[in-house]
């Protein structure tokens, strides 16, 4: 038998022993990359009337990416609170291929609808798809969109399903559900980011309108959040408001300095733009060879009379009215309130021929159509647009869309 | 009671026991079962006046229950949040819920081990081996005593803890389970029961017959219930991950057994028993590391050379499995959400990851290690020294191809000098193939490394042992062949087919473990003994090498409990119960690691004290039965387990 | 332990002479290799898999070596030398013959497992251990004139090593900041070549078809590998490789920058920083989708997104000189060429 | 595993019976890989 050593102080040299281990350990831990998981902000009281629509873009991009500025160096990626670039990929600096890119969305969004695909999907899915009792029916990209969010198992991109279910299962959660559980408002923001992130062109922005043409009700402003949830981010100044009149509107966005409008007192003078009847004007510009060749162009994209008057506003270089110069200030989309601009459209889509014969105003000289005296305020062009101009109410989702409008003429 | 020390009769007759024991243990189910039937047929006449709803997770057509809860409140920081001063609520609940996990993990584990142990020793036919066994189990279990109460009072701090600081979360959780958390109570006092009549009655039990069986039996019933407990356990972290048995707005929906019986319960109690007998093993491993360190007589220095060597390798044993159930949990995560296994895979958790990769890698680097010291107590081991080092050049080359990072850290000069971004050499090692290949080799040569232990105090003596070594040979040559070979193979193929590539690499190395230790165990049967395994004779650095393993296993289990625990990010409950406090957010790896590292040093003083109390009373007693058994006589066949 | 000893000399000598046998052999294989690793490789086998066969050899050789000097020749070598021996010939190994070298981070992580499996190596078995400390203890315990003499010069040499490390963690450095540069950055989803815009997650090489013109698998290309494009009966694929190889030394000279075997050493090639993507690498196309190649062909380094910064590229936006069939031709030609296959996503 | 205890005709014997088996053992991990590869290209594990 061997001798047995003294064993004073083995306590003290295990300890040691244990403690050079756990700090190597530690060590290690915190020589490796860094990353703090943030817990995203509870949902946020966005007041419609208060947001532009290049806001609600913005705070789109914040869910998506949680930062106003996301940078995708060293391959890191940021990721907000509805998660989407954990799979997705948005912008081509950033990387991920689990699901579909959603580089050029919008210009996809506008065809999937129309796919023999998605039919399928809809015809399929006609009593409801399960998960999210959703029955796929989007009639727009917009809505396609909208729909994609509320059920992923709407449509499912080729080659993306869920393995083994041939593409008929979606591996997306449902995002108005936990655990993303973005709000209504939310999905209307992301959708703005998706329809305008690519070029900055906000004439393709339909996302509120499409989230009400889906669910064929108004998109209400989220419940004011609860108690201890989160702090409510206070919207910038925009600067016109819902509470505006469209005079005030008219004044604060100097429209009178150019155009004359009927019903509004201030505008009676412009002579750089068009007359602004759009109850008669749209229909007409909308048909004309000149728009049509913009629209194939891909300049324009309207085709009912409200989205031609959006557009003219957000977006005033996709159609430059024949005889006119591409003079309009284009920052429009960050100065108009969601519900603004909806006011000011409402006003002048009410706006034809005969109101304004009855205050004295005529077209210009430049203006194609010719002076208003000689117009056949009969002829069907000249009819009152009944849909176009109905008043912003609850029912009047469907005049919205504009698809009743189109059948008019 | 003649009749019964048949041995025969009284194996029977346990094993009849032990089924009556089994079937008793249903019992606690019973009640859960009945009274959702029952509250079920009550609600039936009163229909109308019932709320449905549809189950957040079981969704078939007829998963609806009836409203019998209140939603899940919507937590307000501070009012249903508590603090300490300054200091991070969650923290602290970290904290106090790790120790008690520890401990708790550890009075599981013990009887589990110490179960086997008197099983093993009551099949001992030498008698003098059946006496170490029994009295290595003894000891543990006294040990195990005393950690005992020491979870009792932390379960107690904890839910102390929960209430001054969650008290919100915590409320809801016990209006969900209220009739689970009163039965846990109630087993607990069957536990202590148990245990104190399992650990007073050793010796009056110990009379080698059918007493001795039912006193097995008792530690069987011992760990049935703790495994129990655990699985209750298990369901409030099972619901808090993935939720069920409530609806959308969290209201419970009457039927227990579904809130218990969610996504991930059963995957994460395989996972923790399989967790838990590993930690068991390394911790009673340290236990008699120390004890053999410290020991005064070459006597003791035998007994807890041959304790640590026992323990670790139950400890190995039930960590071989672990991958497996590790699989199948994160295989449940993907298929309760794909985006929680997201998140913890490739997401935000990713680098933790990287942390247990290098533990593996420790872990398998520390088992080679001591057997190699434990060669030192082998007679004849010598014949295998010089293959030690080529061993540790396999480990090492291993070891370095499955810590090479895919993404470099470098400066443009660097970036330049290398002419890209990977390395056209290095690189090829920072990819799937490389790492799968380098995994498989490292538990492969962990095999080799232990039927070499296996054999190296003995010569085969069997007819076919020329045959038999040839036939080893060429199995584990073919096996490390074939792993390279179809790690090569992946650089060649498209990504989409290397994936398969990586279960013929574990069904070799899994060939290996299972046909070549049951070829080498059959070859050594009646060998030549070069002499006898000198216990105690084992050099000290293996003792550090165990503690080594010990302290891996420990860190493993924090570190992959924290990935767990965070994987919910901000939610309590997930996606039912928000976390409102200012500590919803997910904490970086760095602080996790420190966390870690406090939590197992802190749970190492604890226990030392407790091996301290466990050695002050057993000093007197150990010399006692030395001198009467002859430790030093006594030896193990190595390979005999 | 009898068994051991039971060769005696006959069996020593025996084995010497294996022994130098070996050695002879050794030098025979390695010096040839070493010579064809530093031409660059053979036809067979790209320049770095080339370069790693040779190092992997060159570590068996340094492991072969070592065990007939100690086991073998039983030269006596002692464990406190071997260790830092192992220790100076890894960081040799990983610092010099591994080229390119590697970054510092990388260094350091191979070194500390070294180090690790130094003292590992030293401490493995009770003899080695002994072995290893007898010098050490006789250094620290003994009161002769050698031991003191050491004692002595380790004494200063402590805060000699001390002030050097002090000195040199003062000394200002010039250092570049680290930067993660991204080789292959993300691709945009649509790229616009010649007024068509071509869908990157879905477009497919038009030229990748088997006999009757369809669509060829990717994977299913490996039977053409290593035929002759230039036989007169070679069927559609190969001759659109061959077509492709016309482009690459041609029509657009791709081999001025991307060499000849395709691995980036073009004699135009050092010339520029980076230096030229390196085909025979398993890390460049064969990661890569075709239609990715197709993207950093046609836009060339102007066309590198933002993730590629610094755009440090000075491939030509070859969409300017060549026709969108050539492009793909050329790529057909650089899988084809190397034997790698495009990633897919199926 | 060269067992060192044997004399020089088992170890013969020994090289002899490797090599046997070394075909033997190549053909069983040749089987395993032909028979795992396939259905394991559809592992149930979305690892992407």
């Amino acid at each position: 038998m061997n001798k047995v050593k003294a064993t004073k102080g083995t306590i003290l040299k295990v300890a040691m022993w244990y403690i050079l281990i756990l700090s190597v350990f530690a060590g290690i831990a915190n020589w490796l990359p860094q990353i703090r998981g943030d817990a995203p902000e509870a949902a946020v009281a966005v007041d419609l009337s208060s947001i532009t629509p290049e806001k609600l873009a913005a705070m789109g991009k914040m869910i998506v990416f949680g930062t106003e500025n996301p940078s995708f160096g060293g391959g890191g990626v940021p990721i907000g609170k509805g998660q989407c670039p954990l799979c997705h990929m948005f912008f081509q600096e950033q990387k991920a291929d689990r699901c579909p890119v959603l580089i050029g969305e919008e210009g996809r969004s506008n065809n999937r609808f129309k796919e023999e695909r998605y039919k399928a999907f809809a015809s399929r899915l006609a009593n409801g798809e399960p998960n999210s009792g959703v029955k796929p029916h989007a009639a727009a990209g917009g809505q396609y969109l909208i729909e994609s969010e509320y059920c992923p198992n709407c449509y499912v991109v080729e080659g993306f399903g869920i393995k083994g279910t041939n593409d008929q299962e979606s591996p997306m959660p449902i995002i108005n559900k936990p655990p993303i559980l973005l709000t209504d408002t939310e999905i209307v923001a992301v959708v703005s980011f998706l329809q305008t992130k690519d070029d900055g062109d906000f004439t393709k922005w339909t996302a509120r309108d499409s989230w009400e043409k889906y669910w064929g009700k108004p998109l209400k402003a989220d419940a004011a959040p609860k108690e201890g949830e989160a702090k409510a981010v206070a919207a910038g100044p925009p600067i016109a408001l819902d509470t505006d009149t469209p005079e005030q509107i008219v004044q604060k966005m100097t429209c009178f300095a150019c155009h004359k409008i009927p019903g509004i007192s201030i505008a009676k003078t412009g002579m750089i733009g068009p007359l602004l009847i759009e109850k008669t004007n749209a229909p007409n510009r909308i048909k004309s060879p000149e728009y049509q060749k913009a629209v194939k162009e891909g300049k324009a994209h309207a085709s009912t009379p409200r989205e031609y008057v959006i557009e003219s506003i957000m977006h005033p270089d996709a159609f430059i009215v024949p005889g006119f110069a591409d003079d309009m200030i284009k920052d429009f989309s960050h100065k108009f309130t969601v519900a603004g601009l909806d006011k000011l459209v409402d006003h002048l889509l009410q706006q034809d021929a005969a109101a304004a014969v009855k205050e004295g105003l005529d077209r210009l000289p430049n203006e194609k159509e010719g002076p208003l005296k000689k117009a056949d305020l009969s002829s069907p062009e000249g009819k009152p647009v009944k849909n176009a101009a109905t008043p912003k109410t609850d029912e009047k989702q469907a005049s919205i869309s504009g698809q009743g409008v189109g059948g008019k003429f | 009671m003649r009749s019964f020390n048949d041995p025969r009769k009284a194996k029977i007759g346990a094993v009849v026991l032990l089924g009556v024991i089994g079937l008793l243990l249903l019992l606690p189910f019973i009640p859960l079962q009945a009274g959702a039937e029952e509250a079920k047929q009550e609600a039936a006449p009163a229909e109308k006046k019932v709320e449905k709803a549809k189950d957040v997770f079981y969704k078939g057509p007829g998963e609806f229950g009836i409203v019998s809860g209140p939603p899940a409140p919507k937590l307000k920081y501070p009012d249903d949040y508590g603090t300490y001063g300054n200091f991070q609520s969650r923290s602290l609940l970290w904290v106090a819920n790790q120790q008690h996990l520890y401990f708790g993990s550890f009075v599981l584990a013990v009887p589990m081990f110490v179960f086997v142990m008197e099983l093993v020793g009551m099949l001992q036919k030498d008698k003098g081996m059946a006496r170490k066994y029994d009295d290595m189990a003894h000891e543990m279990m006294k040990i195990s005593l005393t950690a005992y109460s020491i979870t009792a009072i932390l379960g107690g701090i904890l839910i102390f803890t929960f209430l001054a600081l969650y008290p919100g979360f915590f409320g809801y959780l016990s209006r969900i389970f209220k009739p689970i958390m009163h039965v846990y109570a109630l087993l607990f006092v069957l536990e202590s029961g148990t245990l104190y009549i399992y650990y007073y009655g050793w010796d009056y039990m110990n009379d080698g017959g059918f007493l001795k069986w039912i006193h097995l039996s008792i530690s069987f019933l011992l760990n049935t219930i703790g495994i129990v407990l655990m699985f209750f356990a298990n369901s409030w972290i099972g619901f808090m991950m993935s939720p069920a048995g409530v609806d959308e707005q969290g209201r419970f929906l009457g039927d227990i057994w579904k809130s218990v019986h969610t996504a991930l319960w059963h995957p994460l109690n395989v996972h923790r028993i399989l967790g838990n007998a590993a930690f068991g093993g390394g911790v009673v491993a340290a236990y008699a590391s120390y004890r053999f360190l410290a020991a005064k007589t070459p006597e003791e220095k035998a007994h807890y050379d041959w304790m640590s060597y026992v323990a670790m390798f139950m400890g190995i044993l039930a960590l071989i499995p672990l991958p497996f159930a590790g699989y199948w949990l994160m295989r449940e995560v993907y298929g309760y959400r794909q985006q929680m296994g997201i998140t913890l895979m490739g997401g935000l958790l990713a680098w933790v990851f990287i942390m247990q990769a290098m533990m593996i890698a420790i872990l398998f680097v520390s088992v080679n290690y001591y057997l190699w010291q434990a060669m030192g107590r082998m007679p004849g081991a010598e014949r295998y020294y010089p293959l030690f080092k080529y061993m540790l050049l396999i480990l090492i080359v291993a070891t370095i191809s499955w810590l090479t990072p895919h993404t470099l850290v470098m400066t443009p000069a660097e970036l330049k000098a290398m002419g890209g971004a990977q390395h056209p050499i290095v690189g090829n090692y920072g990819v799937m193939s490389a790492k799968n290949t380098a995994i498989n080799i490292m538990i492969t040569t962990t095999v080799f490394c232990f039927c070499i232990y296996q054999r190296c105090n003995k010569v085969p003596t069997v007819k076919w042992a020329a045959l038999g070594n040839a036939a080893l040979g060429a199995l584990f040559t073919g096996a490390a062949i074939n792993i390279v070979f179809l790690g090569i193979y992946g650089y060649f193929i498209p990504a989409n087919v290397r994936i398969g590539l990586s279960v013929p690499q574990v069904c070799s190395t899994l060939t290996c473990l299972f046909i070549g230790v049951t070829l080498n165990t059959m070859m050594l049967k009646g060998a030549r003994q070069l002499g006898e395994v000198r216990w105690g004779q084992m050099s000290p650095r293996g003792s550090y090498a165990l503690f080594c393993l010990a302290v891996s296993f420990t860190w493993t289990m924090a570190v992959m409990g924290y990935l767990r625990s965070s994987v919910r990010l901000h939610w309590h409950v997930n996606e039912i119960l928000r976390d409102n406090s200012p500590w919803a957010f997910t904490n970086p790896v760095g602080y996790a690691g420190n966390m870690n590292s406090m939590n197992v040093l802190l749970f190492w003083t604890m226990l030392l004290f407790v091996f301290w109390l466990g050695a002050l009373s057993a000093k007197k007693a150990h010399v006692t039965e030395d001198e009467a058994v002859g430790a030093g006589k006594a030896t193990l066949p190595a390979g005999s387990h | 332990m009898k068994s051991v000893r039971k060769g005696g000399t006959y069996f020593m000598l025996k084995q010497r002479s294996t022994s130098l046998a070996l050695q002879v052999l050794f030098v025979l294989l390695a010096l040839p290799m070493l010579a064809w690793a530093s031409g660059g490789g053979a036809g067979w086998i790209d320049a770095g898999k080339f370069a790693l066969i040779v190092e992997m050899g060159l570590g068996l050789g340094i492991t072969l070596l070592a065990w007939i000097l100690k086991d073998k020749l039983r030269i006596p070598i002692p464990k406190l030398v071997q260790a830092p021996l192992i220790w100076i010939t890894a960081y040799i190994a990983f610092r010099v013959i591994l080229q390119p070298p590697i970054p510092f981070s990388l260094l350091a992580i191979y070194m500390a497992i070294v180090t690790i499996s130094c003292f590992l190596y030293v401490t493995i078995s009770q003899p080695s251990w002994e072995e290893f400390t007898q010098p050490i203890a006789f250094m620290l315990q003994e009161n002769t004139g050698k031991a003191k003499m050491s004692r002595y010069v380790t004494f200063a040499a402590v805060p000699l090593l001390l002030a050097y490390g002090t000195y040199s963690k003062m000394l200002p450095k010039f250092d570049e900041p680290v930067e993660l540069r991204t080789v292959h950055p993300a691709p945009p989803a649509s790229v616009n070549v010649h007024d068509k815009i071509l869908n990157l997650q879905t477009a497919e090489n038009p030229y990748r078809v088997d006999d009757s013109g369809k669509y060829l698998k990717v994977g299913l290309e490996s039977v053409y590998h290593g035929k002759n494009p230039w036989a007169q009966d070679a069927p559609k694929f190969l001759q659109n490789v061959r077509d492709g190889g016309v482009v690459f030394f041609g029509t657009a000279g791709c081999f001025f920058c991307h060499g000849d075997n395709l691995d980036g050493k073009g004699p135009f090639a050092f010339a520029f920083n980076p230096i030229p993507a390196n085909f025979a690498d398993p890390g460049t196309i064969s990661q890569l989708q075709e239609t990715f190649v197709f993207w950093r062909v046609s836009k060339g380094g102007p066309g590198l997104s933002r993730e590629g910064f610094p755009w440090a590229s000075a491939m030509p936006p070859w969409e300017k000189h060549l026709t969108t069939n050539e492009i793909w031709q050329v790529i057909l030609f650089e899988y084809w060429h190397t034997g790698f296959f495009p990633r897919t996503w199926d | 595993m060269a067992n060192q205890d044997a004399g020089s005709g088992e170890m013969g014997k020994t090289i002899v019976y490797f090599l046997v088996f070394m075909v033997v053992a190549t053909g069983y991990y040749y089987f395993l890989d032909w028979v795992m590869m396939g259905p394991m290209q559809n592992l149930p594990f979305p690892y992407k």
